[in-house]
This record gives C-alpha cells, structure tokens and sequence, in this order.
C-alpha cells in the first residue's frame, strides 16, 4: 500500500515538475508548481512528518504560489516577442539535465550500505511537536533568531522595493 | 458497536467518511442558506419564504401548511434552480481554470470538516475519545493549511472569467484573505501556550483546546478559554469574518462598486458551489471557534460534559453509554455552531461594508498590533503562572 | 458666496474601533427580529384601496345600462403614451338609446401603454370612463392586455348617478322643453 | 514496505534537476523563478527523507529553515521582478540586458 503510494505521489510529483518547466503559459505553471507542492507535502505525510506537510502547504502552496499567481496575472505578460530558444541554451541545459539524470540513476541504484537499511525504519521522531520545539529552542536558537532577522530585512527590502521613487532615471 | 466499520478496508472507510462529509455538509450548507433568509426577512420586518410546498405534500391536512408556512422546502426549491438552471460558460473565458475555480472553492471547505471534532463520549477503558473524522496532532495547522488553499479559487474564478470587474473582486479577496490569516494565527498562539504551557500536551490538536476548558468546578482551568483570552477571541472572531468573506468584509463580492465580485459571470450549479462553500467554511469557523474559545460540546464553564454525565447517572442509568453521550456531545456543539452562524448572519443584515482602505487598515494597522500586543502579554502572563 | 467650511467632528477612541457603533446597530436590528412582520401577505390579505386610487381605467354604464360614452375621442387625444384607440360608430335609430349621435364601435385600452395618469377621466364631458381600484393586471400575452370594450364594461360596471340625462334629453325631444 | 532512502533521494533529485533545466532553458523571470524554488523543496524533500530513516529530526528542523528562507526570498524577488517590470515593461531575461556593453 505505502509503496504503492510512494510511486503514485512520485510520478504525480515529478510530472507536475516536468509542467512547471514546460509550460508556456505561466499561470498554468504556476498551478503545476502548485500541485507539484501538494504531492510533496504528502511525500511529507508519507515520511511521518505531518507538521512540514501542514507548513508546506501553509506557506509554499498557501503563500508563495499564490503570490506568484498574483504577480503573473498583474503584469500579464502574454504579450511581447517570443524568440526561439538558442541552440546553445537548449543544449547546455538538456546536457545538464542529462548529466544531473544520471546521477539520480545512480542514487537510484546505490547498492544501500548498511547506515539506512530499507526495511527496518527508525521510529519516527518526526511526529511529535514537542521534538521540533525542544530542538529549535536550544540547539538552532541562533539560526532561530537569525531567521527572524532575515524576515524583517527581508520585509524592509519589499517597502522600499515596492515604493515608487520621484525622479529616477531610467536605466536605459 | 461500530466495530464491524473498522473492519473494513482503509479506502472503504475512507469513502465512506468522504461520502458523510458531503452528505452532512452539503444539507447544512443548505439549511444555512434557508436560515439566512428567514433572519434577513425577520430583521426587515418580512415573514420570509413561506409559500413553497411540494404538490403531493399539500395533501396531508395539518402538516403540510405548518411546513409550508416554515418554508422548509424552499430549500428544495433552490436547490433544484441550480441543479436544473441552464449553466452558461461565456465566450473569451479561460475554460479550464473557469471551470475547476468552483470545483477548488469546494475542496477546502470539505477538506477541514474532517478534521474538527464534534464531540467525545467514553469508550470502555473510561478514556474520553473525540468524535472526529481525522484526529492529527497538528489539528488547527492543518486547518489552516487547508483553509488557506481556499485563496486559489477566488483568484483563479476572477482571472478565468477574462472580465474587468471579476478580476478587481478577486484581487481584493485574495489580499483580504491573505492579510487576515496573520492576525488570524496570531490569535490562537496564546490559546495554544496555555495549553501547552509547560507539563502540557505539546500539541496543536482542537481535542486538546476542548479538553484545556474541561476543568471541573470553579479555578481557572475550567475558564473557557474565550473569557480566559477576550481579546484573542475578539481577533479570531473578526478574522473569522474576513475570511469567509461574510459582511462587513465582503470585498470579494461588493455588489455596490463590482457588481458581484470574482463570480460575477458564474451562474447555476457552478455559483452554487460557491455558494455552498461559503457556508461550509462559515460552518467550519464556527466550529473551530467553538472549540476553541467556547468550550467545545462542554455546556457551561466549570460543567464539563463529563460531569454531566455522571450526574446524569444517578438517575439514568445509561447515561454514560456511549451513544447517549456522544448525541448530547454533539447536540450541544451543533448548538453553539448554531448560534455562532445566527451571529454571522445576524451581523451580515446590521452591518454596512467597509471600505477597502479601510479594510486593509483594520486588518493591518490595527488587528496585527493588537495580536502581537496580546501573544506577548499572555505569553508573559503565562510564564508568571507557570513560575 | 462664502464657503462654509465645516470640519469633521473628531472622533472619540471608542468610536475609532467601531465596536459601540456596532453593538448598537446590532441592538437595533435585534429588537426588529423579534416584533411581529409588518408585511402583507398578498393574495390573501389585500390592501386598503383609497377612493380616489387611480388604477385600470374602466368604462361605465348609467343606471339605465345604457353606455356613456358617446365615443367624442377627447381621451383618446389628451392620452399621454396613446393607450386608447377608439373607433366611432352610429347607434341604430331603434335601438333604446337610439337618440344619441354616436357610441363607441370599439374601445381598446392597452394597459402595457397605459401609466395610469387619470386624464381620460379628467377629459371626459359625459362622465363615462373611470379609473377604478383595481390594480393587478395580468396576461399571458401582449393581446390579453389590450382591454376591448366588453371587458372595459365588465370591469366598469354601473356608475349609480341619478342623471339620467338620455331620458331627458329623449323627453325634451318628444315634448319640447317645456316638461322643465 | 521496499521503499528505502534511496527512492526518495532519487525523487528528490529528480525534482531538482527537472527545476534546473528549467532555470537554464527558460527566458520568463516568473517562470525561472518557479523553478528555482522547485529546486528549493526537492532539497527539502531530501532533507525529510535522511531525517526520517536516520531517527533525527535535525533534517526536519532545516526544512523550517528553507521554509522561512523561501518565503522570504519570494517576498523580495517578486518585488524586484514588479519593480524591473514598472521600469522595462518585460519579463524577458534575454531583454534585461543593461550591464552588457
């Protein structure tokens, strides 16, 4: 059932992904990313960590995708000039891809050594809030605090990004 | 007694939950709608829907008036209009996304029913168990994990409809709704350090949130958590608002300046779904309200149903059974519901719609403040009890 | 003229968070809720015409069930959106009010034209058409509400004056002016 | 129950390199911009998955990190992708050339 599961999520996953890059319609590859977040907060699920899967949808599927839809549908780009793709753009990336592929196949294939036997898994440490808590109050309290600091420079950032400016030239 | 259900394979339980869910939501979806009008006739001094009846009903002498006058079939009425209306897809629209818009406005309002609680009874071991479809840890993060996909439908309905008016509606409901969720989650942030103030559960489960307010006689455990915390009660509330886009925060429609907001070129079964998911998500935050800061299926503060039932038990002797317990449970929470949704509605036909800048403001300048202000005071107030 | 400029009254805290406001109007709307209804229900139930109600214009008889309208056309004239069609024709000398120059051959009023303003009745030198109470005109096609003149008659009915100006005017006729 | 770390990590790296090649292929920011927090949550995923079947939860807790971090990133980069679109009227890559020459 689980296995079963896994390569369902799997290919649902990965064929959203093949439609984010894909399409030409940048709405519609918003929506994949969209559902390509979904599959993987149920890879979460799968994974026993229901807290990440709640937050990925929260944030990422909840926040993000739909900012970026925002985004599109404000500036509604489907006008301009569409050039071809250069030759040297396509190959560079698809030997990239090709490169990268096969290295999944041999993570795919690694004869599993010992440290993460497949059958007998760890308990699932991942399932208890009160674990997340403990662990980002005391050990990662720094990176805690530093995130917070990102956030709000972050959200400064934007202010001032969004204001409009009096008098600037365009760079030409 | 309901033994032989958990003997069936996973996805026959599984379907039978989904089909429940619907079965359930949808009539109360509707019964809502019904409500709705007979509160906005009896505050404009109407009588309201009183003249539908269904031919071979007619007949029976005493009955079928009575039902008539309640207007209970005009239920039926509305929803065959939709049903069997003429469903028109305008031309220029994106058919897709126009098409699926509803079909996603359905899917979260279903989605986080299963995950509210409704009510507990004792099993035999004298543990209380929660009535609930899916009782996960992180209860009210998946609610509003769930809850926030709802913003997808509103955005992709104005976009598809390739129309002016349907796409200034839907950018506004989008931020309203996306503005709100912060001091909406702000707000439940003190209720959720007191119930997991330190030898707490450590959970963000709604069962808990019932079980903080379970306290027996006077002290301050049995406090419903919503006269323990006014103020988050107060945010959640308005939030709650502004999310289901009920009222005075109804941006998403403002028929005075948008005409009718994102569904504007929607009709028939397809508006309908809207419809419905208004109303179910109205349902849910009522629960979810309920649970939190009115004691959940609890009848009073300080009464818990538990104790109920073991007064009952003195002169009932079944009173403890499990079924007996489980529909008081759930008749007082549908109670509670109730009178939240009368709320709703009650302040729907009061109210006049905010600006948009004004809603902004509110939701910005002074809800965030104020849910920032209260999580740092109770969090301080909660470590000074703790201490 | 002088500009009056009157500033905005500033508000107190409690009316800034709109919460008083709002439990005010939600007071209001509360003690609505539970008075009785103050609509009518319709069909059942039916208003209290005034006398003068101006509503379906209507042609009357005299006591005598003969038709006042003498078919002079000023209605149809003075009619604002030309609701009525008249068409004149002679009376047959034997007929009883066979006397009279002319009645109407037809009388059409067409109620999706009419808008109900009252001055056919105003106009009328012989008193004959009338707006009555009735105000609920229904039809299935645009033909139905086009009132012929039967139904213009069914509707009137008998205007219970004590004129009787036919008879004397067939008295004076036969006996010279004297009879007075 | 044969599914190992191996399958995930694979998974995980496929979603990466699929939002690679779309970071080199594409020319709409929005679109490359999507792919690349594509590549974000392929990380996460993988990060999961060692957290999972190692019996720690640091893995977990990074993916809070990532978490934060994107949305911070999403916030800031979809602002300057406004702003470069007030001022140039395109999306392009291939048109947002000014420091060329």
């Amino acid at each position: 059932m689980s296995d079963f599961l896994f390569y369902l999520i799997a290919v649902f996953t990965a064929g959203c992904a093949v439609g984010v890059v894909a399409n030409k319609n940048a709405v519609n590859a918003a929506m994949c990313l969209m559902l390509c977040l979904m599959g993987i907060a149920s890879l979460f699920v799968l994974l026993d960590a229901y807290l990440l899967a709640a937050l990925l949808v929260l944030v990422y599927a909840g926040a993000v995708v739909a900012l970026f839809l925002f985004i599109v549908m404000l500036l509604d780009m489907q006008g301009g000039v569409k050039r071809p793709f250069r030759k040297m753009t396509a190959l560079a990336s698809t030997v990239a891809l090709a490169l990268m592929l096969v290295g999944v196949c041999m993570l795919r294939n690694r004869v599993s050594g010992g440290a993460a036997p497949t059958a007998a898994l760890a308990a699932p440490v991942g399932t208890v809030l009160k674990n997340y808590a403990e662990l980002l109050f005391t050990t990662y309290l720094l990176p805690v605090q530093i995130m917070g600091f990102l956030l709000l420079i972050a959200m400064l950032g934007v202010i001032v990004l969004s204001k409009k400016f009096e008098g600037m030239e365009d760079i030409k | 007694m309901l033994d032989f259900f958990f003997h069936w394979p996973l996805w026959a339980q599984s379907a039978v939950k989904g089909l429940a869910v619907i079965a359930v939501l949808f009539p109360f979806a509707a019964a809502c709608s019904m409500a709705e009008r007979k509160i906005c006739a009896w505050i404009q001094g109407r009588p309201g829907p009183n003249r539908t009846i269904v031919p071979w009903l007619a007949w029976i002498p005493v009955i079928a008036p009575f039902l008539q006058r309640l207007g209970l079939f005009q239920l039926a009425a509305d929803g065959g209009k939709f049903v069997f209306k003429e469903d028109p897809i305008p031309g220029h629209v994106n058919k897709l996304y126009f098409v699926l818009a509803p079909i996603l406005a359905m899917i979260p309002a279903l989605t986080t029913v299963t995950i509210v609680p409704f009510g507990a009874y004792f099993n035999q071991a004298g543990q209380l168990v929660p009535l609930v479809l899916a009782n996960v840890d992180i209860g009210l993060l998946a609610v509003f994990a769930i809850s926030s996909l709802g913003v997808y439908s509103v955005i992709l309905a104005g976009w598809a409809s390739n129309s002016k008016y349907p796409f200034l509606g839907s950018i506004r409901a989008s931020a309203q709704l996306i503005s709100y969720e912060l001091s909406m989650t702000l707000s439940v942030l003190p209720v959720f350090l007191w119930i997991n103030k330190p030898g707490g559960a450590g959970t963000l489960s709604l069962f808990a949130a019932v079980e903080a307010q379970s306290g027996q006689g006077l002290h301050f455990d049995s406090l419903w958590l919503g006269i323990w915390m006014p103020v988050s009660a107060f945010i959640f509330l308005v939030a709650l608002f502004a999310e289901t886009n009920r009222q005075p925060f109804d941006m998403a429609e403002s028929e005075a300046d948008l005409v009718g907001g994102f569904h504007t070129e929607y009709g028939a079964f397809k508006w309908s779904l809207f419809f419905v998911a208004e109303y179910a998500h109205m349902i849910v935050g009522s629960g979810v309200f309920t649970l939190m800061f009115l004691g959940g299926w609890n009848p009073l503060p300080g009464l818990p149903l538990a104790a109920v039932v073991h007064g009952l038990e003195h002169w009932i002797s079944w009173a403890s059974h499990p079924a007996f317990m489980g529909v008081l449970g759930v008749l007082i929470f549908l109670g509670k519901v109730a009178f939240f949704i009368f709320f709703f509605m009650w302040v729907r036909w009061t109210l006049p719609r905010f600006r948009y800048d004004q809603i902004m403001k509110l939701g910005w300048q002074k809800l965030l403040p104020l849910a920032i202000g209260n999580l740092i005071f109770y969090a301080l107030l909660i470590a000074l009890i703790d201490r | 003229m002088a500009v009056l400029h009157v500033s905005r009254k500033p508000l107190t805290f409690a009316e800034r968070t709109y919460i008083p406001q709002i439990l005010e109007g939600l007071k209001i709307t509360f003690k609505r809720m539970i008075q009785p209804a103050e609509t009518m229900e319709y069909p059942e139930q039916r208003p209290e015409i005034p006398k003068n109600y101006r509503g379906v214009p209507t042609l009357v008889k005299d006591p005598n069930g003969r038709e006042k309208c003498v078919s002079c056309q000023l209605c149809e004239f003075v009619c604002p959106p030309k609701a009525i069609r008249i068409t004149p024709g002679e009376i047959p000398p034997d007929a009883p009010t066979g006397h009279v120059e002319k009645g109407p051959q037809a009388f059409d009023i067409d109620m999706l034209r009419c808008i109900y303003c009252g001055l056919c009745q105003e106009v009328c030198p012989e008193e004959a058409i009338f707006l009555q109470n009735q105000y609920s005109m229904v039809g299935y096609s645009r033909e139905e509400m086009v009132n012929h003149k039967s139904r213009l008659y069914e509707l009137g009915g008998t205007l219970p004056d004590q004129h009787h100006k036919w008879d004397k005017k067939k008295a004076a006729e036969e006996h010279g002016n004297a009879a007075h | 129950m044969n599914i190992g770390l191996n399958e995930y990590l694979a998974l995980s790296g496929l979603l990466f390199a699929l939002g690679f090649f779309g970071v080199l292929l594409r020319k709409n920011t929005l679109i490359i911009f999507m792919c690349l927090e594509l590549m974000l949550v392929a990380a996460t995923l993988a990060l999961v998955a060692f957290s999972r079947f190692n019996g720690t939860l640091d893995g977990d807790v990074f993916v809070f990190f990532i978490l934060t971090v994107a949305a911070a990133e999403v916030a800031v980069g979809l602002a300057i992708i406004v702003a470069l679109f007030r001022r140039r009227q395109t999306v392009q890559v291939e048109e947002l050339n000014a420091l060329r020459n």
